[in-house]
């Protein structure tokens, strides 16, 4: 009875063991199942969803004009304080006084995606882009200033 | 059990014990010298409060308050007990000879809030660093979570 | 037809035509110190990428390929970093014996060359104990890790020592009880001889079951004495963080890295000589035909074919299996392997008593 | 050249019983992350183990005390960050309970499929990892070909891959991506197909089971005293599965079992946890094709203010009970605010169950622990 179970031991054993040999050898045959992505060569067909949180970032049009008025709210919801807005009064041709931004300042060493900001923005203004490549060797390049110099603010946003 | 038997149970326990049935569960205050039996009773006696789910401390400002969520495997009943402490001299009776659970949770009260847990077994700093950082005041304690704590190094306020 | 065989003659007797005996037979030692090195430095590159491709393409991953092409260069490139390491000694070490075990390591390798036959007629010392041999001067290599473990002065090194040192004395035994099998088939120490008596047919076909009982236990028990997965525990990843060499930088940990693949390299080509019939080629039978056409292939392309197949088939191992524990691997030999080795080799010495075997 | 005093000076620290106190950590390959445990050895066996915490301490409850109830719920993903969608889950409950916000279905269906996937993703993590610890390398490489899938599920909907923020309390941050329903569909038919490789490679191994059969016991007893649960404790026997006791969200909808085994040691935590998997590819598969149209986020207030008095909230993460406790004095951030990490009471059991026993024992313990640093620490 003994030997009886000390062979069928040994049988399962080896047969369990031979049963992933069998799996690990089935993927040492079959090239086809690697998965590797050779990353910083396939940049290029390197598909990131539309909606990946990497950076925001404040979309310009032809006219270098955005939608930003300047209300701070993304300011608040920052949980980090990542946005600073600095605002100017911009006065019109017709003599009218009106607030604007000056710069809106962005600490992406801050930043932590939560997307916050870009829910709170009542004139979508600022928006989540799909970047992800941050690395820098000076940390001061990390604070960005969205808006381009010289733009100014479209027609009709209030 | 319903809670107007739970509160005759405890009653009879802890005569000075006051309920509060506000909150989802009931809610029970009891003299801090009166904790260490009425939890001994809650755990042994006819209601078998064996799970300790959460043991934590709130700092009042006028007062450290202990909070205890009780519940049990067998009928599902969930209640709270609730001790109130001196801020100055944060005392009460440890309870993790009943629950093993609250060794390491009393110790975490411990270095956060400074309440000291008499007859614990291993009564020292779990999380933070053994001795408190250079420069700080020892006569006013390194409780981080209470509601006077002030580190002007670590702690940024937006 | 190409031969290792005439070479080896040419060059010797042209150093003794050339010199007188005794510097002839320094020279011929000289040549002989070198082509061990040689072969050293590159069997540590070709095992090292090997390693790392067949981990690679089992865990469907691709594995070095940015160094030259597909990745050829890699082990070149790492050891080019490891020789520019800092060799660091740590404080309370013992510094002599923490310089010296690598070295008795790498040495242990370098003995067990001698007996080896690469190819027909082309071996350094054909000597007539050569299993023996083996058997005993590989079991030193224990010693350089334990000294290791001991100098390193470090409590994971010494752990890690200590269990290698029971590990590999222990897995002693039944590599030696199957290798004796085949020295009870073939009534010979001598490595040449085991290596002639296959010409009809290897061990492995010839020897019945019990050779191939006996090749299971090799592999099993030279596994464990190479301290390779799944017996690696004096190394032990995630216990020991990396055992008896946890101390060991820059150059004094590449020649343990080094020595890990020699004796892969060594058991393996001992394992080939036994089972495999070594450089013989594959006959089968009467088929003239085909055993003609074996013949053509060199005997230094058998021996290292069959060589690496079971190099492979260690790896293999490695990247399948979950490590053991210090009590199962010791459960395992005296319990299960020793056991069937002992039984094992009494079957072999009825079969080779009543000649059963072909 | 041998300095003989220097190293009997060493071991002359080690007591006099030949005790031997190693410290795992925080750099050490097996405790993932930065856990340090001081071990005392005697030999192989382990005498005693104790954790020294905090080296990933952020104080993340008294952060929360100066962040508004909208923007508290992303630290939360910091915590246990494999199951970062469970814990956001838990916090956005409590203030919706705290405010008796009504969350349309659309969100609830999202979330309970999504707090599945994070599970499955957890679990195929710790899979590996878990394999990886017991020497065996290969499984690790398979279990993540399959959870990546799922961060490619929760790139496209969430827009990150590990801490997704996909929740606001009333819903959703925004609605699922288009491909989210297909995309779901092709990971579980994959997932079926390949789960087979697992029990091959690792439940059946010989190996593995000598290594985790009855290595690291756990009575039911102990696991309720130490307040352990979540996997951990199922294997113990006892039942502790949030998602059936206090049904949140849709979870009262869906058929599913809670995964018990009596054995409690580390096999039958792995076993629990894999067919854990299992029971979260059946709710998935029941959800799936029936998300309702509609609203993916309620009607909420612009400034969300918790009304004075006392919340407390649990989910079950792919680690056991998630706790939220929110003190609240009617103002717009939390007075204090603790969370009940499921990590922390599962590693104070750690010494009882691996003490006594091998240090190949303990790597079996604490990986099927499945200890996440960051969420013990807080």
């Amino acid at each position: 009875m003994f030997l009886k179970d000390y062979i069928s031991d040994v049988v399962n054993g080896v047969s369990s063991l031979l049963k992933g040999m069998r799996k690990t050898g089935y993927y040492f045959t079959h090239p086809k199942e690697i998965i590797t992505e050779q990353y910083p060569d396939n940049r290029a067909t390197l598909l990131l969803s539309e909606r990946f949180k990497g950076e925001v970032v404040m979309p310009h049009d032809a006219n270098n004009e955005h939608t930003c008025t300047g209300c701070t709210a993304c300011e608040l919801a920052c949980p980090n304080g990542t946005i600073k807005v600095v605002t100017k009064f911009e006065v019109s041709p017709e003599g009218k006084k009106k607030k604007a931004i000056d710069a809106l300042v962005y600490r992406l060493e801050l930043c932590t995606m939560c997307n916050l900001c870009i829910v709170a923005c009542p004139s979508d203004a600022i928006k989540m882009a799909p970047n992800f490549e941050h690395s820098v060797f000076d940390r001061t390049k990390l604070t960005k200033v969205l808006n381009q110099p010289g733009s100014k603010i479209r027609e009709g946003i209030e | 059990m319903t809670n107007e038997e739970i509160k005759e149970y405890i009653s009879s326990i802890a005569p000075a014990a006051t309920f509060d049935e506000t909150g989802e569960w009931l809610n029970m205050i009891v003299e801090s010298a009166q904790l260490k039996p009425t939890m001994a009773a809650l755990r042994t006696g006819k209601m078998q409060m064996n799970y300790l789910f959460c043991l934590t401390c709130v700092d009042f400002k006028t007062h450290l308050t202990m909070v205890y969520h009780l519940s049990a495997t067998t009928h599902r009943q969930s209640i709270v007990i609730k001790a109130n402490l001196n801020r100055e001299q944060a005392m009460i009776e440890t309870v993790c000879d009943i629950w093993r659970t609250a060794e390491f949770l009393e110790r975490e009260v411990f270095e956060m809030f400074g309440v000291d847990f008499t007859n614990h077994p291993d009564l020292r700093k779990l999380i933070l660093e053994e001795e408190n950082p250079k420069g700080f005041d020892e006569k006013k304690g390194y409780w981080p979570l209470r509601k006077d704590f002030e580190d002007p190094i670590n702690m940024i306020k937006l | 037809m190409f031969s290792l065989e005439g070479i080896t003659t040419n060059v010797q007797d042209w150093l003794f035509m050339k010199f007188n005996p005794t510097l002839a037979l320094a020279m011929e030692c000289v040549i002989v110190i070198l082509l061990a090195i040689s072969l050293f430095a590159i069997l540590g590159l070709v095992l090292v990428l090997m390693e790392r491709k067949v981990a690679a393409h089992i865990q469907i991953r691709l594995g070095p390929n940015r160094v030259g092409p597909g990745g050829m260069f890699q082990t070149v490139a790492d050891t080019l970093k490891l020789i520019m390491k800092e060799g660091l000694v740590p404080d309370l070490a013992d510094k002599f014996l923490f310089n010296l075990a690598p070295f008795v390591v790498m040495m242990v390798g370098m003995l067990l060359l001698a007996p080896i036959a690469f190819a027909k007629n082309f071996q350094i010392w054909d000597i007539n104990i050569g299993v023996l041999y083996i058997s005993s001067v590989s079991s030193l290599s224990v010693i350089g890790i334990l000294m290791a473990g001991w100098a390193s002065n470090n409590k994971y090194s010494l752990l890690g020592a200590m269990r290698s040192g029971a590990q590999i004395v222990s897995y002693e035994l039944s590599a030696g009880f199957a290798v004796l099998t085949i020295v009870v088939l073939t009534g010979s120490l001598q490595l040449s001889e085991i290596v002639n008596a296959q010409q009809n047919g290897w061990w492995i076909f010839k020897g019945h079951i019990p050779a191939v009982i006996a090749f299971v236990l090799y592999i099993i028990a030279v596994t464990a004495e190479t301290n390779r997965a799944p017996f690696d525990l004096a190394e032990a990843e995630s216990e020991l963080t990396a055992g008896f060499h946890t101390e060991y930088s820059g150059m004094r940990f590449a020649l343990f890295f080094l020595a890990e693949y020699i004796n892969i390299f060594i058991v393996c080509a001992i394992g080939a000589t036994l089972f495999f019939g070594g450089w013989m080629p594959l006959h089968i039978g009467n088929w003239e035909a085909f055993n003609h056409i074996m013949d053509y292939i060199p005997s230094s392309v058998w021996f290292m074919g069959k060589t690496f197949f079971l190099i492979f088939l260690i790896m293999w191992f490695r990247w399948t299996f979950p490590r053991l524990r210090v009590d199962q691997l010791l459960n395992l030999e005296w319990k299960y392997l020793l056991p069937i080795s002992l039984f094992n080799l009494l079957l072999v010495a009825v079969i080779a008593i009543l000649g059963w075997h072909f | 050249m041998y300095n003989q005093t220097e190293i009997i000076k060493d071991t002359s620290e080690l007591g006099a019983e030949g005790e031997l106190v190693i410290n795992m950590g925080p750099q050490h390959p097996a405790t993932h992350g930065v856990l340090h445990l001081v071990v005392t050895l005697n030999g192989e066996t382990i005498k005693k183990i104790e954790p020294h915490l905090g080296y990933i301490h952020r104080s993340i409850e008294k952060m929360c005390e100066s962040l508004t109830y909208r923007q508290f719920i992303y630290v939360t993903s910091r915590m246990d960050y494999l199951s970062s969608h469970i814990n956001n889950l838990g916090c956005a409950l409590l203030v919706e309970k705290g405010m008796a916000i009504e969350v349309p279905d659309r969100a609830k269906y999202i979330r309970v499929i999504l707090s599945e996937l994070t599970r499955i993703a957890s679990h195929e993590l710790w899979l590996g990892a878990m394999a990886m610890d017991l020497g065996a390398f290969t499984p690790f490489f398979y279990a993540f070909r399959e959870r990546e899938m799922i961060t490619d599920i929760m790139e496209d909907t969430c827009g990150a891959r590990l801490t997704m923020n996909y929740i606001v309390p009333g819903g959703l941050m925004y609605d699922i991506h288009p491909d989210f329903q297909k995309k779901v569909k092709a990971f579980i038919t994959q997932f079926k197909s390949k789960v087979t490789e697992y029990e091959d490679l690792v439940t059946n191994n010989v190996i593995f089971q000598s290594r985790t059969k009855g290595v690291g016991i756990l009575s039911a007893e102990d696991a309720i005293s130490y307040g352990c649960t979540g996997p951990v404790a199922r294997a113990s026997g006892v039942s502790c599965d949030i998602r059936k006791l206090y049904p949140y969200e849709v979870y009262d909808k869906v058929e599913f079992d809670e995964v018990l085994e009596t054995a409690g040691d580390s096999f039958a935590r792995y076993i629990v946890r894999v067919k854990e998997m299992n029971q979260s590819i059946r709710i998935i598969e029941q959800l799936i094709d029936n998300i309702p149209e509609g609203d993916f986020v309620g009607k909420t207030k612009n400034v969300l203010k918790l009304p004075k008095g006392e919340f407390y909230t649990r989910v079950e993460t792919a680690r056991g009970e998630f706790g939220v406790y929110i003190v609240s004095e009617g103002g717009t951030t939390p007075h204090r605010i603790k969370f009940r990490s499921p990590g922390f009471s599962n590693l104070s059991v750690l010494n009882h169950i691996a003490a006594g026993s091998k240090i190949g024992d303990l790597m079996a313990s604490m990986g099927t622990l499945d200890l996440v640093i960051p969420d013990i620490d807080r």
